[in-house]
């Protein structure tokens, strides 16, 4: 199978990249630059750290299942959109899970060992491993394949534990591990090693910002005890999506709502999702901790896919019986808010043609799928939806981490987001609506080297440019109703 | 009481008496079984002419005794003995355990193998019909009078008066036998032949073997329980003296 | 010889992979229901989209929409392919014939051409997925050796049963064309636990397993963690 | 573990046959799945399951006894096996009852119907009730780990002395009266085992064969579980346990001596030996090495006494239960396999619950525990890489021991028969060849009613040798040699579906042809009646929702039964014959089986029923034909 991709694409998208030297020159599949790259009796090792694995988690469970029930149709094939891009059988998401299946099957089950016996199979080798790790980060672990196989198996859990076996022996991209071992074992607490005083200094900014377009003072409140919500950005914000929390901010500041931005952990980034659950276990666990010190009752996560997916669903898992505090999403928020009569907004001042990209983590299991798009039909002149959307939307191409891995652009804008690229190019939209962080830079990216002409921006950011601020006169008045519950 | 009494020498082994009980209780053609006994009765023949050499017919059949081991044995009371003579079965409370069949002495009762919801099948000497005044099919049927019903004293009477008549004859299921069977039989040949060489003549009833035991349970019951307390009184005080003696010693030293 | 090896094959053959499809079969729910019901019981956050799984269960198990979101050809002989496989065998008016002499059970058979135009069908398809699956590409190349050959060894049993309805057609006589097809039959049925044709059972379970499968034990991270001796290292 | 591990696949895979056994049996019915007969009702359940598994479980009894009334506090440590075998052994014989019991779904019937004067009522009753003394007494065991229910467990534990005490008494009563038992049947038994003291007997071999179960049990877990035997211990029970079968040997002796049958001993018959045997390993052997200053206090000869001792005593209750009968009743019974396998299906079961106990509780001062349970965080090692891992012990165990017992049941379901659960293909009734030369003799079914044929006066009338080919196919060669019954092979032809043999016997035997067959028909497939002029929806009896015919013959690339050739070949020819030459009985049944209606006169009611020699049902030789007299005559008197 020749991939059919776009030779211009490629070449801007290579040109585009940050760091080249640290890319090996091979085409388009990408050797990953792994940390620590340990050598030799990998396989051993390997298979030490899956029966750890197995030894203490409920993974074993679903192996059993899939060993038994995979029935390789390759429905899932056609509706990966890495498959579309290459169609090298390499990227169906089923041959993906079968490294870890039959893995699975010749070192932990009964078939196994006697099939080993009789036809002398000699198990896990090194080079499946290398395989293996080129594989399972290529994958974007966006899941749309879940909603295809007729035998349910779950290929973008499979990504996610052979992601984690990996991790153990070592083999992990070198981008994930700086940001998380700074956010975890660091000075500043976050990934983007954005120090204290800065944030503080550009969060007074943004407030100053805020009153020059809007006329109305809105604070960015710090550190503050007792508030209701405890915010959580993706920490890039600060640095790239100063509109994002702009528009937060000033909806917040509409509905009178209190929260407060932690000094000591105000980083909604959490990796772990993407290749270890211990580091998805240290992470989430830092979250309880601030909420504790400023003793607030709600985690508030701001326009990011993975941050809201991980405290949502993770932090009853990880968290203490009893720590784990309430989950809420800016964007379930705001769409309470506006149904609420809250907010108003001016529908004459985004004209140009709207469109909105559901991030994976949101959209896959059917948490976040209208509220943003009643709340952009309620002031956007020309919303329309590209196919397909919602549940079943594409990915973005830079999930699972991948984004933050710069020398993967050309992969990412040219293969991983040319579904995506294409299905922007077809809606003809000039505003693409992506409430997530990494959705936003992976965009970016996909128009820029694909040459589309359409611009990225978070959901608030067209909020804030919409929203007509008032002087509230007193924010406690807020009755509990307008935030959404659990 | 009422007895049947059959007179082997009348006996010309028609087969009229197994024909109309099959007849009567509407029981199925019989097929070979490996659990059959050579003697022809079955689950599905409650009745059996046996033929014996010198073409003496001996029909065999539950012989209702008058302390029967079966109905001793049942520990459900699914086997009674009626006023009327004949011991009756109860499926209903039967649980299927056979003891009956081990302790009947003359080997009678007979078993549903082939089902899965088996019960234990005899001659019931035709109670209902009997209970309506009635006779039994098979005596009714019987076209020369070799088997014929009555009060058992009567019969037993005439069993007697037949005997006197013709010397060389003998009778079976006088009091003599097991305690006495409602099923009398005059013979000129040894019954052995069909009790699998045993000959109950002469033997006390059966239930009287097992009586005595039974009677000593709750003796026992009650001697063994107060026997324990009685030890573990005894050893327990024993050693409550040494303890005591111990302590004493120490405290006194 | 031919009629000692029916006997065997009817007889005790058949028993012991009957026996061991029904056995292998119930093992594995069982062993499934277990480890769920264990993985239920570690999980550190106990609640479960049932709604969603409920859904989605049934959604596929009657994938009545499925066939036209994608491959839709495929699809639609997948569909055809399991109604044969599932109603010809259980409600064949011969099989049901057999349970009744042996076991006296008796349920509602469907009329001979219905059996005789699925058992076509079933042949047909089984032969239009073994194609499929050697023409795409990414079939092709995920499949294992048993992927090609199930749909081939499914055609034999329908294939030995046709003409074993119409012996005029048969090239081999009756009894020999009988003993291929309570045979092969045999083996399906002693594979089933064994391989993928085990999803005949599973499949219904699959999605919750799946989800439950997200819900990690509370501790899981911490004590592999210590297994794997990395407790307090730097990451 | 190994032992352990590789000891419970092994009880798995006896569980899983016994299951298949099971399963037939409940399904079944007892005739297809024993060899019991009606002359022997009693068979292995109950000598082994009943009344071995009683007595084996004595212990229970004896070693309370000794630990809480007779306070001898060494033996405390063997104290919780020592009741939980019990409590097993007692389980184990009520599912072995359910097996053995015709209606086990009655078998709590004696809690309402009762009937006192009845041995095995109150057996029944003991067994109830000291099954519930035992479980409450090996109950604080297992609620140990269940601290919420500590208030129980207190109680019971204050209780226990309670519980000990009614415990020693229904076993007392029990084991003796499982021997009172026996009493009822003088005839049955043989005189060297039938004594009127045999509830003593049984009652004193309880206490020994108690004392040597605990000990064979500790044994066996000792070796299991790779422990250090309590040699110390075992020596005391033993030699207690042989001043008991001292005891025992000089009771059973006198008793002998008493009775008077002691010469019974001498007689040379297999009773005779069968005794000396049973005596000298139940009681002489254990006694001679439990006291020999050689023997005394060491492991191997403890081991070698012990097993001798119990197997000795399973003998002499499988004796009284039945061997000693097989000479006082005149059919034979050796139990069949599956007797064996339920049997040994309910002591593994029990060995089952009994390791699961010891792992999972402390019926001994700590479990047993597994190497790999104890440190949970040690990691399996995969060198070399080729190495499996099923898991932790508990799930491997639970995936392996399960694949052995289905694997093992659904071999035991193939070595069963399920009468009629398989297919039954075409079924051959071999067709004889016809006997004779010139005069030949007819009997294809071989059921000793033959046909004859002159084939002399065939061939003369029909034109010499030039006619062979009127009635024989020309087409083989050399023809003349060939039988009919060659190509012909089955006097019926029947297929999967249709069994014709079985047809033949609902409806009556050979007197039923017609019934299927019009008369004065060749009967074949193509002039049988359809299956649905029976088999239709107005016959509720008979609802098999039959469509079509079964299959024809002419479709099997078959040739025709060998009855269907013949009559096609006589009768055909026969008829035209008859019309030709006008004579119709020329071409009547009665021409060639000219017995038929001298027999028919019979009923088949009659025969059915009035002999017990079910030969005459089977092989009827009968093939009566409804032949319209009143058209014959019509037809004679037209000509």
């Amino acid at each position: 199978m020749i991939p059919l991709l776009d030779q211009d694409a490629i070449l801007r998208a290579k040109a585009n990249t940050k760091k080249p030297e640290t890319m090996e020159e091979q085409g388009l599949r990408v050797r990953y630059h792994v940390e620590n790259p340990l050598k030799g009796g990998r396989a051993q090792r390997f298979l030490e750290a899956f029966a750890a694995i197995l030894k203490h988690s409920s993974y074993g469970l679903i192996l059993e299942q899939y060993v038994r029930t995979s029935l390789k149709c390759a429905r899932c094939a056609v509706s990966c959109m890495l498959y579309e891009a290459t169609g090298d059988p390499k990227d169906v998401p089923c041959y993906r899970s079968a490294f870890l299946i039959e893995t699975y099957r010749r070192h932990f089950t009964l078939a196994g060992s006697l099939k080993a016996k009789l036809f002398g199979d000699p198990g896990l080798t090194d080079e499946t491993i290398e395989e293996m790790a080129d594989s399972f980060y290529n994958c974007t672990a966006c899941r749309k394949c879940v909603l295809e196989c007729p035998a349910g198996i779950d290929h973008g859990l499979l990504t996610h534990l052979g992601r984690y076996i990996l991790s153990e022996i070592g083999i992990t991209p070198r981008a994930l591990v700086v940001s998380v071992r700074e956010q975890v074992q660091g000075k500043t607490r976050n990934t983007s090693a954005i120090p204290i005083p800065a944030m503080i200094d550009s969060c007074e900014f943004l407030e100053e910002e805020i009153e020059e377009a809007k006329g109305a003072k809105v604070k960015f409140p710090i550190d503050q005890e007792g508030a209701e919500h405890l915010f959580f950005a993706p920490v890039s914000d600060y640095m790239m999506e100063a509109d994002t929390l702009c528009g937060i901010a000033a909806v917040l500041h509409q509905i009178g709502a209190s929260w407060t931005i932690g000094t000591k952990n105000f980083d909604g980034i959490n990796y772990g999702l993407f290749y270890s659950d211990i580091i998805m276990d240290r992470v989430l666990n830092e979250i309880p901790k601030e909420v504790k010190r400023l003793k607030t009752k709600k985690v508030l996560i701001g326009e990011c896919g993975h941050a809201s997916r991980t405290a949502k669903v993770f932090l009853k898992t990880f968290c203490e019986e009893g720590e784990s505090p309430p989950v809420v999403s800016i964007i379930e928020l705001t769409h309470a808010a506006l149904k609420a009569g809250k907010l108003k907004l001016d529908p004459n001042v985004v004209t140009d043609r709207v469109v909105y990209h559901d991030p994976c983590n949101m959209a896959r299991k059917g948490w976040i799928i209208d509220q943003p798009r009643e709340i952009l039909r309620a002031f956007c002149k020309d919303y329309v939806e590209m196919t397909p959307n919602g549940r079943e939307n594409y990915c973005c191409g830079g999930g699972g981490g991948t984004v933050s891995i710069d020398e993967l652009r050309p992969y990412r804008t040219s293969i991983a987001g040319k579904k995506k690229a294409e299905q922007l190019q077809e809606t003809g939209a000039k505003l693409v609506v992506a409430p997530c962080a990494n959705c936003k830079k992976q965009l970016r990216e996909v128009v820029d080297d694909n040459g589309l002409d359409c611009e990225i921006v978070g959901l608030h950011d067209l909020i804030f440019r919409a929203i007509i601020l008032q002087e509230n006169d007193s924010p406690e008045k807020t009755p509990e109703s307008t935030i959404p519950n659990e | 009481m009422k007895s049947i009494l059959t007179d082997i020498t009348k006996c010309i082994g028609c087969n009229e008496c197994v024909l109309a009980c099959k007849r009567t209780y509407d029981l199925p053609p019989e097929l070979p079984r490996r659990w059959h006994k050579p003697d022809g009765l079955s689950a599905r023949n409650w009745t059996s002419i046996v033929r014996l050499p010198e073409n003496k017919f001996v029909r065999k059949q539950c012989r209702h005794c008058q302390e029967p081991a079966c109905v001793s044995a049942c520990p459900v009371g699914a086997l009674i003995k009626n006023a009327e003579g004949p011991v009756t079965y109860d499926g209903g409370k039967c649980m299927g355990c056979r003891y009956c069949m081990m302790a009947c002495p003359y080997e009678i009762p007979r078993y549903d193998w082939d089902s899965a919801a088996p019960y234990i099948r005899k001659c019931i000497l035709c109670y209902e019909r009997i209970k309506e005044g009635k006779q039994p099919a098979c005596t009714e049927a019987c076209p020369t009078g070799a088997t014929i019903f009555g009060e058992r004293e009567e019969l037993l009477a005439e069993a007697k008066r037949r005997r006197q008549e013709n010397p060389k004859l003998q009778l079976y299921g006088d009091e003599n036998e097991i305690g006495g069977t409602c099923v009398l039989y005059v013979s000129d040949v040894d019954l052995k032949a069909i009790y699998n060489g045993r000959d109950l003549r002469g033997d006390p009833a059966l239930p009287s073997t097992t009586a005595p035991v039974l009677a000593s349970v709750p003796l026992t019951f009650v001697g063994v329980g107060v026997l324990m307390s009685g030890l573990y009184w005894t050893i327990n005080r024993r050693e409550q003296l040494k303890k005591e003696g111990e302590s004493g010693e120490k405290a006194n030293g | 010889m031919l009629e000692f090896w029916l006997e065997l094959a009817k007889g005790p053959i058949f028993r012991f992979s009957f026996a061991l499809c029904v056995l292998g079969l119930a093992r594995i729910v069982m062993l499934s229901a277990w480890g769920a019901a264990k993985a239920y019981y570690a999980a550190g956050d106990k609640e479960l989209p049932y709604s969603l799984i409920w859904r989605t269960t049934i959604h596929w198990l009657f994938p009545i929409r499925m066939g036209l979101r994608n491959r839709p050809f495929f699809s639609i002989v997948s569909i055809l392919f399991h109604i044969g496989l599932i109603i010809v065998p259980i409600f064949l008016f011969a099989h049901i014939q057999l349970w009744y002499q042996g076991a006296g059970l008796w349920w509602p058979a469907i009329p001979r051409h219905l059996a005789e135009f699925l058992t076509v069908t079933t042949i047909l398809s089984a032969i239009l997925l073994f194609l499929a699956r050697v023409w795409s590409s990414a079939s092709r190349h995920i499949s294992r050796g048993q992927e090609f050959m199930w749909p081939l060894l499914l055609i034999i049993p329908f294939l030995s049963g046709f003409f074993c309805s119409h012996p005029a057609w048969s090239p081999l006589s009756y009894n020999a064309m009988l003993l291929i097809h309570i045979l092969s039959g045999n083996f399906i049925l002693l594979l089933i636990p064994l391989t993928k044709i085990s999803h005949c059972i599973l499949t219904p379970f699959s999605q919750f397993i799946s989800e439950l499968g997200w819900h990690f034990p509370k501790n899981s991270a911490k004590d592999v963690e210590i297994t794997l001796g990395k407790q307090g290292q730097p990451i | 573990m190994d032992r352990v591990r590789r000891f419970k696949l092994l009880l798995w895979s006896i569980c899983g046959l016994a299951f298949a056994v099971a399963f037939r049996r409940f399904l079944l019915g007892l005739g297809s799945s024993t060899n019991l007969n009606d002359g022997t009702p009693w068979g292995l359940w109950v000598g082994f399951d009943v009344m071995g598994g009683v007595a084996l479980a004595a212990g229970g009894f004896v070693i309370t006894a000794t630990v809480y009334i007779l306070k001898k506090e060494e033996f405390h440590p063997i104290v919780r096996p020592a009741v939980l075998t019990a409590f097993l052994g007692y389980a184990a014989v009520a599912v072995g009852l359910l097996a053995d019991l015709g209606l086990p779904w009655h078998i709590w019937h004696p809690t309402i119907y009762w009937q006192h004067h009845s041995a095995l009522f109150e057996v029944a009753w003991c067994v109830m009730l000291y099954l519930t003394v035992l479980a409450l007494e090996f109950l604080p065991v297992p609620l140990e780990s269940f601290p919420r229910l500590g208030k129980i467990r207190n109680f019971l534990v204050k209780n226990r002395l309670i519980l000990v005490i009614l415990g020693i008494m229904l076993s007392t009563l029990h084991q003796s009266s499982l021997g009172t038992l026996f009493l009822i049947m003088p005839y049955r038994l043989h005189a060297l085992w039938y004594t009127p003291i045999l509830p003593l007997l049984f009652f004193i071999s309880a206490i020994s064969l108690g004392l040597m179960m605990v000990s064979m049990e500790s044994l066996i877990t000792s070796y299991l579980y790779r422990r250090e035997p309590e040699t110390h211990l075992l020596t005391k029970l033993c030699k207690v346990a042989a001043w008991v079968l001292g005891g025992y040997l000089i009771v059973r002796i006198l008793d002998l001596l008493v009775r008077g049958e002691y010469l019974a001993i001498f007689e040379n018959s297999w009773q005779s030996w069968w005794f000396i045997i049973e005596i000298l390993i139940s009681a002489i052997i254990p006694i001679v090495l439990f006291t020999s200053k050689l023997t005394r206090g060491k492991l191997g000869w403890i081991t070698l006494g012990v097993v001798s001792g119990v197997s000795g005593f399973v003998l002499n209750r499988l004796n009284v239960g039945g061997i000693a009968m097989a000479g006082t009743t005149d059919s034979f019974y050796f139990p069949a396999w599956t007797e064996f396998a339920i049997s040994a299906g309910v002591v593994s079961g029990a060995a089952l619950v009994f390791l699961f106990a010891i792992e999972h509780f402390n019926v001994w001062e700590h479990p047993p525990r597994d190497e790999e349970d104890e440190k949970p965080y040690t990691l399996p090692r995969f060198a070399p890489v080729g190495t499996i891992w099923l898991g932790d012990p508990h799930t491997a165990g639970m995936k392996r021991n399960s694949m052995a017992f289905v694997v093992a049941a659904a071999f035991g379901f193939s070595l069963l028969p399920f009468s009629s659960l398989e297919s039954k293909g075409l079924i051959k009734t071999p067709a004889n060849s016809a006997r004779g030369k010139d005069i030949m003799q007819i009997d294809a079914n071989r059921d000793g009613f033959f046909v004859t044929f002159d084939h002399k006066k065939h061939e003369n009338s029909l034109g010499q040798t030039q006619s062979c080919a009127v009635c024989h196919h020309a087409k083989l060669p050399a023809d003349e040699q060939t039988s009919c019954a060659a190509c012909h092979q089955d006097v019926y032809l029947v297929t999967c579906i249709f069994d014709h043999e079985k047809h033949k016997t609902w409806l009556g035997g050979n007197q039923s042809c017609t019934q299927c067959h019009p008369a004065g028909q060749n009967r074949s497939v193509d002039t049988a009646v359809e299956c649905n002029h029976c088999h239709n929806a107005e016959d509720a009896s008979l609802v098999l929702a039959v469509q079509e015919s079964p299959i024809r013959m002419d479709q099997l690339n078959m040739a025709g039964s060998y009855v269907d050739a013949m009559h096609g070949l006589c009768v055909t020819c026969h008829k035209e014959i008859a019309e030709r030459i006008y004579r119709p009985l020329h071409g009547t049944c009665t021409t060639c089986h000219p017995f038929v209606a001298e027999e028919s006169k019979y009923e088949w009611d009659k025969l059915t029923q009035t002999t017990a020699s079910p030969r005459w049902v089977i092989s009827t030789p009968l093939l009566q034909e409804n032949i319209d007299v009143e058209k014959l005559k019509e037809s004679v008197a037209a000509q």
